[in-house]
């Protein structure tokens, strides 16, 4: 096996599974709190996308747009969970699937209205874009910046969460709303901050992958199904759990792709093995998810309190 | 300690607030008016020159009857399967499959068709129908891509792009390729489904669905096994969705694996909210609402979806009932 | 979906054609998604071209009715249902996609209307599937990668990798390259494609560096920034040539320009037309067309600008009544008109025998990026299954 | 003869907890046995593993003899055992036809008639007002939504449908709770009938009820059993006091 190669499949999968992560640990949080399934997850993705997208291509500088597209979208999932999502904490999960969906319609159209149908193409300054030599492996130096940047966000929501104050009053409100409000805890303003902060975290998950993919409309649909399997896999509520998961989905999804073509090829002919590959390697997530939810139905990591 | 007691899970999908059901006679009656004006509408079409509109209706009647079919486990059982789309998938492929290899004969296809439903709809409930609530929403979802993946994978019956069928299926003189003939099929096939739904949901075995989805310890400590009940619905369901899946193919002609996304099953437990759950006239309400709005609004602003999203969201906050829903409001009860 | 009617009845022959029958067309292509640029670059030439026959043939008013196939073939063939039954279009036009033509043909064909292709191509189509009624405005998809896989023999690439999405165009065009290409394939992949596409092609650009390949076969249609910019960042472009289809065209390289995605440039690709064809009917096209729509137009508009001369030639041809579909039909064989691409002739399937050239990413005169003839030409070639087909002609 | 339930060194942990600590116990058919023990005690613990919906952690449960511990609710059901639930436990937007009818459709062993109007069949119908009858409820309570009941109501609907098809052992978890006086007389007298007939394991904290009306009592503390006797010797037992009369005395 190419070593150099090999290493490349693993940092890449690394990064999809970090990229997976940030979606995840929001709509596990959200999930996990507010007992709310969250379709529209994926829009903050995409918004991310293209704010960063619109003020990098306007600027030039990548950067400025991270900077700028951060507060823009936190302000954009305080409205949403203002206007719609906060009536639907207590409905029914089929209520919440459906009117997430409709949210997805409107913001993918809105999208399309405002930014046109094409798509955007975000530049990278000359430093992210080139490689890095790392002990005779060359690596892509942005792919590094991506996981740099999402370990990062990864630890201080961990530190935040498992130290802080605030991270006290969220974990309190998740395992029992109604204690937490007998402490004092105003669980509406809890709620509305985790729904925000989650919608913050897909926006990083969007900005960091536009310069790779491009920001298109409906780019965090598929995606955001994905980080729903993480979540199952990794137990709903459970950062840790999600985090986990996403690594493992991330390396099962990158590695297959790379490497199942050439073993079904050992049994079938080329190119049966080239267009199965990529297929099978998306059919051994959902395959996963089955196996957890059947042999432990709560997921790998199920978060203390539930 | 009963916090402790396992069940709780689905606890949330089904007994929240209970939607007021729906009143049976209104919900009847437009039953009855709709599969009426179904069967004149070709011809009152044809009279003022909008034959186009059949091909529209004939559509929705098609999605009328997998929606019927989900009706049964969502609206009976208040099981929320996310991957409802894939038996149609199943349905269309036996065609399609068949018909690549030179089979056009009727009966061969719809065996399979039907055949191939019912074994993936009792292979995956069998596991599925185990979990509750979300769970079971992901794992449906799960088998589903699953098969959408593979459709998408194998190369030989057209991967991604679909397979075409060149050939219609007959049925000795009844030839399916036959539009006036394809409509009348689908027409009875809706009938029967509809009027098989209203049965059932009155009937000892929809009783024990309703009452499952009520409360399932209630339904285990009189001494009935959920599970048993729900997997035979759940085989129903998929089975009459092969159905569908089988006239749709023989409609447009090809079954792509996009028919399988989790998107369409999505639109189906749209269909199915939108008409009015656990009601008779709400499935083919619901998907003749929902393909006349997408060709009116669509021919009106390329950015109708935006608007079709805003109904959605207003419909899930303000019309619980859906369109028979409000159609019992009018009256006080 | 799109009620776009396009009147061109004009003032000149409102005395003559008042009173006549208009022509209608249906033409599906793709308005919305991020495929539209494409559906309304050949939308734009399509109504140039209209203007540019003074709107009518042979005194009938053109009336053109322009739909959406979203890019799914369901949708495709439901507009084509809608223009043959609720229009009465006499011919159903367009068409960007294999699988939406594919999906549309049955009902444009059952219903005796005419179905011209500008774009699309599928091999059935072209094979045994293909129908008297069917004609189109280019070759058959496949020959264009196997024109390449001669291309890069004249050049001399040794190894060779192969790129290109996991869905039937994507696997026709590597088996075109790798049917007439005589070097070493080292390597192949098929990515995910359709409603969640890959678009992270790390992984295969780590395969690409690995395999020593000289030269890098790709085929991303709609991606090519997405494409360009990884191809880019991997570092690759110095060691492997880039050689691509339907990728690097008019539609994409403004927008990869403006990205500055200099990667592009020197790419080779491979077409039966290009913006620099020194035809008088081609000059006039590509000078009309900048200048009323600023932009240089693609492949795709030239076929479809194509349209109009082609019929309007083959219904006056045959005596100006286009229900006399018979004699028409003996017209659009014959394929007596001016081409943007210059003279040509249909091979038995209905489908172009064209000459293929060679064309190197470059900046015009002007400075835009465009493609440049590099003198290579392959002439005459026909596609590989106009014997399965059971045309008479 | 056999016992008509027997209970064997019956654990149960959650996590640390240990919930329920080596319970054994023997009902003789037809007698009324009540347990009761302060609140956390481990009671409804106890008659949730009874009844199959827990899982014990270890120890056995016997009915008339044959081995139950591993077997599903609907089973133990099917076996003749009832129960009643201390939260009610009814299916909340049917009827009180519907709910009773479930109960009726379980005792002829299935509901597999998919073409059968349940709302038209007369029998059924008549069957179940009369086991509405036997616990005093008017047939027109039928039609009510049973979320349109009162709770008094709702308890006399559950314990209506526990006594459908005559089970040989009931499990009664707090059938008073919430009741008011009349209402809780009511229920006295209709659990005193039972005696001699049906075996009965009763949970209840109205100790002027379970004293009237048990022929033993189990006191359970902190999920064990600290004494089991008549209803004088558990009067008069020292621990008993201490443990928990002394509490509420």
């Amino acid at each position: 096996m190419d070593t150099v190669l090999f290493v490349n499949q693993l940092l890449n999968g690394i990064q999809l599974g970090l990229i997976l992560f940030l979606l995840a640990a929001g709509l596990s949080l959200v999930f996990g709190i507010m007992d709310f399934i969250n379709l529209a997850h994926g829009v903050f993705y995409m918004l991310g996308a293209y704010i960063c997208a619109t003020v990098a291509i306007a600027s030039g500088s990548f950067i400025l747009g991270f900077v700028v597209a951060l507060p823009a979208v936190l302000v954009l999932g305080l409205a949403t969970e203002w206007l719609i999502v906060r009536h639907f904490y207590k409905r029914d999960h089929l209520d919440q699937v459906l009117v997430t969906f409709g949210l997805v319609l409107c913001a993918d159209t809105a999208v399309k209205y405002l930014w046109g149908p094409q798509g955007l193409s975000v530049p990278l300054p000359a430093w992210l874009g080139g490689q890095v030599a790392l002990g005779g492996i060359t690596l892509p130096a942005y792919r590094l910046f991506i996981v740099a940047v999402a370990a990062v966000v990864a630890l201080a929501l961990w530190q935040v969460i498992a130290r802080t104050r605030v991270g006290m009053m969220v974990r309190a409100s998740a395992s029992n709303e109604e204690m937490a409000r007998a402490l004092g805890i105003e669980t509406r303003m809890i709620f509305a901050l985790v729904f925000a902060i989650g919608a913050v975290l897909a926006g990083i998950g969007g900005i960091m992958v536009a310069p790779i993919t491009g920001a298109s409309i409906g780019m965090g649909n598929q995606i955001v199904i994905l980080a729903l399997v993480v979540i199952i896999i990794g137990g709903i509520g459970s950062i840790f759990g999600a985090f986990v998961a996403a690594i493992g989905v991330g390396l099962i999804d990158t590695l297959g792709r790379a490497y199942l073509p050439s073993i079904l090829g050992a049994v079938f002919s080329p190119s049966v093995a080239s267009s199965a590959g990529p297929a099978l390697a998306s059919i051994l997530i959902y395959l996963t998810m089955t196996l957890v939810l059947v042999f432990r139905p709560s997921g790998l990591f199920p978060p203390a309190n539930r | 300690m009963t916090r402790s007691i396992p069940a709780e899970d689905g606890a949330k999908l089904t007994s929240a607030p209970a939607r007021p059901r729906p009143a049976t006679d209104c919900d009847l009656v437009a039953a009855f008016v709709i599969l009426a004006a179904l069967a004149v509408a070709p011809f009152a079409l044809a009279a003022i020159g909008h034959d186009f509109w059949t091909d529209v209706i004939l559509r929705a009647m098609i999605l009328g009857i997998a929606a019927v079919s989900l009706n049964f486990i969502i609206g009976l059982g208040g099981l929320v399967s996310l991957g409802h789309a894939v038996f149609l998938g199943i349905g269309g492929y036996s065609v399609g499959i068949l018909a690549d290899l030179g089979i056009d004969n009727g009966p061969a296809q719809l065996g399979a068709a039907l055949l191939f439903s019912a074994a993936f709809a009792w292979l995956t409930g069998m596991i599925a129908l185990r979990t509750r609530g979300v769970h079971f929403i992901m794992i449906t979802l799960a088998f589903a891509q699953m098969v959408y993946f593979t459709m998408m994978g194998l190369r030989q019956f057209g991967g991604d792009d679909g397979l075409t069928i060149n050939y219609s299926t007959t049925f000795g003189p009844l030839d399916l390729g036959d539009k006036d003939v394809l409509y009348y099929v689908v027409l009875a096939v809706l009938g029967a489904a509809m009027l098989g739904f209203a049965r059932v949901r009155r009937s000892d075995f929809g009783l024990l669905l309703k009452a499952a989805k009520g409360n399932e310890r209630r339904v285990s400590a009189v001494g009935f096994n959920a599970y048993r009940y729900r997997l035979a619905a759940y085989v129903a369901a998929g089975t009459l969705c092969g159905l569908a899946g089988f006239l749709d193919a023989n409609f447009t002609g090809f079954v792509t694996p996009s028919a399988m996304s989790w998107i369409s099953s999505g639109e189906l437990i749209f269909i199915v909210i939108v008409g009015g759950i656990a009601s008779v006239s709400g499935p083919i309400a619901g998907a003749l609402v929902f393909l006349l709005i997408e060709e009116w609004m669509g021919g009106l602003t390329v950015y109708w979806h935006f608007w079709f999203g805003l109904f959605l969201i207003a419909i899930i906050l303000f019309a619980r009932n859906g369109l028979v829903g409000l159609l019992n409001q009018r009256r006080p009860r | 979906m799109k009620l776009a009617t396009a009147f061109l009845a004009t003032a000149l022959m409102a005395t003559t054609a008042h009173a006549q029958e208009p022509i209608r067309i249906g033409f599906i292509t793709t308005l919305t998604t991020p495929a539209a640029a494409i559906g309304n670059d050949m939308v734009d030439a399509v109504n140039l071209a209209i203007d540019h026959v003074g709107g009518e043939i042979a005194g009938h008013p053109i009336q053109v009715i322009f739909e959406d196939d979203g890019l799914q073939p369901e949708l495709g063939r439901q507009k084509a249902e809608k223009l043959v039954r609720q229009e009465k279009v006499d011919v159903v036009s367009g068409f960007i996609w294999s699988n939406v033509l594919m999906a549309a043909r049955r009902t444009v064909l059952d219903s005796d209307t005419f179905l011209i292709s500008t774009n699309a191509g599928p091999s059935d189509l072209a094979g045994k599937l293909c129908s008297p009624d069917f004609f189109s405005l280019r070759g058959q998809n496949d020959v264009v990668p196997m024109a390449l896989g001669q291309i890069m023999n004249e050049r001399g690439v040794e190894k060779l990798y192969v790129m290109t999405p996991n869905y039937s165009a994507g696997t026709d065009m590597a088996a075109g390259v790798e049917n007439t290409f005589e070097g070493e394939v080292v390597g192949r992949d098929f990515t995910k494609w359709g409603e969640d596409p890959q678009l992270d092609f790390s992984a295969e650009l780590a395969k690409v560096g690995a395999s020593g390949a000289d030269a890098l076969f790709a085929f991303y249609p709609g991606r090519a920034a997405i494409f360009a910019r990884q191809f880019e960042q991997s570092g690759l472009a110095d060691r492997v040539k880039l050689y691509t289809v339907y990728t690097f065209d008019q539609i994409a390289l403004p927008t990869l320009q403006e990205a500055g995605i200099d990667v592009a440039l020197g790419s080779v690709t491979v077409d039966y037309w290009s913006p620099d064809i020194d035809t008088p009917a081609n000059v006039k096209f590509v000078e009309d067309f900048k200048e009323r729509y600023g932009r240089l137009p693609s492949n795709y508009a030239a076929a479809a600008y194509d349209l109009i001369p082609y019929l309007k030639a083959a219904v006056e041809q045959s005596g100006g009544d286009i229900k006399d579909r018979d004699a028409v039909r003996e017209a659009l064989i014959r394929a007596d008109y001016e081409s943007v691409r210059g003279r040509y002739s249909l091979a038995r399937n209905h489908f172009p025998i064209d000459n293929y050239r060679s064309l190197e990413i470059a900046p015009d005169a002007n400075g835009a990026w465009s493609m440049r003839s590099d003198g290579l030409e392959l002439a005459g070639l026909v596609d590989p299954y106009v014997d399965q087909c059971g045309n008479d002609s | 003869m056999t016992p008509a339930l027997q209970v064997n060194r019956l654990n149960k942990y959650f996590g640390g907890l240990h919930a329920t600590r080596d319970v054994s116990m023997t009902l003789p058919r037809g007698e009324l046995h009540a347990v009761i023990g302060p609140n956390g005690a481990g009671k409804t613990t106890l008659i949730s593993q009874l009844f199959g919906e827990l899982r014990p952690s270890s120890g056995q449960v016997l009915i008339e003899g044959r081995d139950v511990t591993h077997r599903p609710t609907h089973e133990r059901a099917g076996l003749g055992m009832a129960r009643s639930f201390q939260i009610t436990t009814l299916v909340r937007d049917l009827t009180v036809a519907e709910n009773v009818i479930l109960a009726l459709l379980a005792r002829q062993g299935h509901a597999g008639r998919f073409w059968r109007r349940v709302d038209r069949n007369a029998g059924l119908q008549a069957d179940a007002a009369g086991a509405l009858a036997r616990i005093g409820m008017p047939a027109t309570q039928l039609g009510r939504r049973v979320s349109d009941l009162s709770h008094g109501e709702q308890r006399m609907l559950e314990l209506a449908i526990a006594m459908v098809g005559d089970p040989t052992l009931i499990l009664l978890d707090e059938p008073m709770a919430g009741l008011g006086s009349e209402e809780s007389r009511a229920m006295t007298r209709f659990l005193a009938q039972l005696k001699g007939k049906t075996t009965v394991l009763l949970v209840e904290h109205d100790m002027e009820a379970v004293f009237e009306l048990a022929d033993r009592l189990t006191v359970l503390v902190r999920g064990e059993v600290v004494a089991v006797g008549t209803p004088a010797q558990i009067r008069d037992d020292e621990r008993v006091r201490d443990a928990y009369l002394g509490e509420d005395a």
